[in-house]
């Protein structure tokens, strides 16, 4: 019963219908919260006292960081639907999300590094929040190697779910042990997790940006399946019509 | 299993390269010299793994295996357990005579044996997965798969090294990859059966 | 809430010494975005493309 | 399911990346029967062949096993290692040393090789040393695929005396093959 269930809501063809409505309300309402939440973080909240003015790339950097790991548990889902399922919706949006969640990783990695130069006045620091991202950048990498050395698609999107699987069972094995590791140093000197509160001005807009950020990185994923969905069932017959 | 020879060659290489590299006379050679020691048995163990089932899908031994009675995960750990009598132990026995050879603390050398022993059973396993995984693909592919996983095995392998110098307890760091181990040993030659049925497909 | 942190563009630029880190900041995640947004729409035209010539 | 099936498939399809090889397929193996899988190149017969073994899975359709099922086969890849003799690869086939080995050794002419590596074989020779573990095997379905490329007329002969004497002894056969042979068998056609 929840397989057919799965198998008719999962269609491919029901996913393309329901998600093409739903995309640009989506796309044009986070644009704008993503927008306005930027300005009014960049321009019109009040200077930290700590850090100054670069505490605001904050608001460009926390979406990111926040969404690299979020990105790989959605994968991870999905893997496990693939595999449990057979649904093949599930392994399109596996291959979907991988680059985006590359790209978001990359994103977290950079504006991290570029933060840390005014804040810790070198642009790496063997943090274990910054290295395990950089671990987690490299494993989506390795993710993306793995399924475009194969030609035959079905053997790429099971052996793409495996690695997604056991990644997923060792990223908090990684995060603890980097946590682990790093308490040998001195700690560095400013972390988000110790800020003490944050005041609202500053809040209101980290959040409208985690949101905006958010529902554009799901647009994203939303163009990109629907590359991958287009690509691999080309020779279905519906497809042509809905094309 | 021809290629046995060749992983505990390049292990001895690199432990050999090691001094060469740092300034004559110096006299603090074991500063870096466990963390070398650990990459150095990852990377042996990556590279004795590269192949480990490339022959026999090749030939369509494979294929035999898998259709005929014997429980298929259970050949791979065998495999694997093979790999490490022939390879595994070689290294950890090496690593403790050049460890000897470095400092005067015997403590440390007879408490890196067992950590070698178990640390290369656990990237063997590792590696065997990425290597299913790739499996005629290319090692590079297998190994950078991997390593991000091996990774939790370094810190605790140079967090135990930190906790024997300064004299604290380290038998928990033993215990834990012990863990981790059997842990490993029971998951991963059913996940690596799987992966090598879907390439078989 | 909504005062400006800053007396004048210039100043908003130029951040007390900080616009450059934050600016170039913004700067990769509109380059990012921007790019990955464009790469798939092209994509996804290709595509169509490619299937309205087969029918 | 008739109990006297080995192997019974129903509806069986199968694609690759989407598109179709064969489908709705459906036939059954029983015990003294042969079954010889034809079509030309690239229409699916090893696929098929695969199918029948488990390794791969169908798209669509189902396939029985009978409970009692133990299958030997022999494919394109040969199963021999290159790099060994050929007594040491009969050893690690699990042969034992015993008089049918001897018989058929003589037999397919290959006595006089036992300490030769494989790959100095030839391919025909390779291909009668992987057959010999069919001839000792003592499963009751056989599955070959183009068992008799390679083969010259004499060895050919002696394949098929053998497949049509176990056929006879009741254990069943699945093969494919563009050689033409006298095993009576029935035809699957793949287009």
């Amino acid at each position: 019963m929840i397989k057919k269930f799965i198998h008719q809501f999962a269609s491919p063809k029901t996913y393309l219908y329901q998600i093409n409505r739903a995309y640009k309300y989506i796309f044009y309402s986070s644009l704008f919260i993503y927008t306005f939440s930027l300005i009014w973080g960049l321009l019109f909240t009040p200077e930290d006292f700590v850090q100054g003015n670069s505490f605001r790339i904050i608001y460009l950097h926390v979406p990111a960081s926040f969404l690299s790991q979020s990105l790989y548990v959605a994968m991870a889902i999905a893997s496990v639907t693939y595999l449990i399922w057979r649904v093949k919706l599930a392994a399109y949006l596996i291959i979907a999300i991988a680059p985006i969640g590359a790209m978001v990783t990359f994103i977290a990695l950079s504006s991290g590094s570029i933060w840390g130069i005014p804040t810790w006045g070198t642009w790496w620091q063997w943090d274990a929040r910054i290295t395990s991202t950089l671990i987690l950048f490299i494993m989506y990498l390795g993710l993306i190697s793995l399924h475009t050395s194969f030609s035959n698609h079905e053997k790429a999107d099971k052996l793409l779910s495996w690695l997604v699987i056991v990644g997923f069972v060792n990223i908090p094995i990684i995060k603890k042990s980097v946590d682990w590791w790093s308490t040998l140093h001195q700690s560095a000197s400013i972390t988000l997790t110790d800020r003490p509160s944050i005041d609202p001005s500053m809040l209101y807009p980290l959040i409208g940006s985690i949101i905006g950020f958010f529902g554009l990185i799901i647009c994203l994923v939303i163009i990109s399946s629907k590359v991958q969905i287009i690509k691999r069932e080309s020779t279905k017959s519906w497809l042509k019509d809905y094309v | 299993m021809r290629s046995w020879l060749g992983p505990i060659l390049l292990f001895i290489l690199i432990m050999v390269s090691y001094p060469l590299t740092i300034e004559f006379l110096e006299q603090d050679l074991e500063k870096g010299f466990y963390s070398l020691l650990w990459i150095s048995i990852l990377l042996s163990m990556m590279f004795s793994t590269e192949d480990i089932f490339l022959e026999d899908y090749n030939d369509g031994s494979l294929e035999q295996i898998i259709i005929s009675s014997t429980s298929f995960p259970f050949m791979v750990a065998k495999k694997i357990l093979i790999y490490w009598l022939m390879i595994g132990i070689p290294i950890s026995i090496l690593s403790f005579l050049f460890s000897l050879g470095i400092t005067q603390n015997l403590s440390i050398s007879l408490f890196l044996f067992p950590m070698a022993l178990i640390s290369s059973y656990i990237f063997l396993n590792l590696f065997v997965f990425g290597t299913a995984l790739s499996l005629n693909k290319g090692s590079v592919l297998g190994a950078l798969i991997t390593m991000p996983l091996a990774l939790p095995v370094l810190i605790v392998l140079g967090k135990s090294i930190i906790a024997i110098q300064f004299g604290i307890n380290y038998l928990e760091f033993l215990l834990l990859l012990l863990g981790c181990l059997s842990i490993i040993i029971t998951v991963v030659p059913f996940i690596v059966s799987y992966v090598i049925k879907t390439h078989l497909e | 809430m909504f005062n400006l942190a800053f007396k004048s563009l210039q100043e908003a630029i130029y951040m007390s010494g900080h616009g450059i880190y934050v600016w170039s900041v913004l700067i990769i995640v509109i380059f990012c975005l921007f790019y990955a947004f464009t790469h798939y729409k092209i994509r996804l035209r290709q595509l169509k493309k490619r299937l309205d010539e087969s029918n | 399911m008739n109990i006297k099936s080995l192997v019974e498939a129903d509806n069986i399809a199968y694609k690759i990346n989407g598109n179709k090889l064969f489908h709705n397929i459906s036939f059954s193996v029983k015990k003294g029967e042969a079954l010889h899988i034809s079509g030309p190149n690239g229409s699916g017969k090893s696929t098929l062949i695969r199918i029948i073994l488990g390794i791969t899975k169908q798209i669509k359709g189902s396939i029985y096993h009978s409970k009692s099922i133990d299958i030997s086969y022999l494919g394109h890849k040969n199963a021999l290692k290159n790099y060994l003799s050929v007594s040491d690869n009969l050893m690690l086939q699990g042969l034992s040393n015993d008089n049918e080995l001897n018989n058929l050794l003589v037999l397919l002419g290959l006595k006089k090789f036992l300490d030769v590596t494989v790959a100095n074989l030839s391919y025909g020779q390779q291909k009668k040393l992987a057959l010999l573990r069919i001839f000792l095997n003592k499963s009751n379905l056989i599955v070959l695929d183009e068992p008799f490329v390679g083969l010259d007329s004499d060895a050919q002969d002696i394949v098929e005396k053998f497949l049509i004497n176990e056929i006879n002894l009741g254990k069943a056969l699945v093969y494919t093959s563009h050689i033409k042979s006298n095993i009576d068998s029935k035809i699957l056609n793949l287009k």
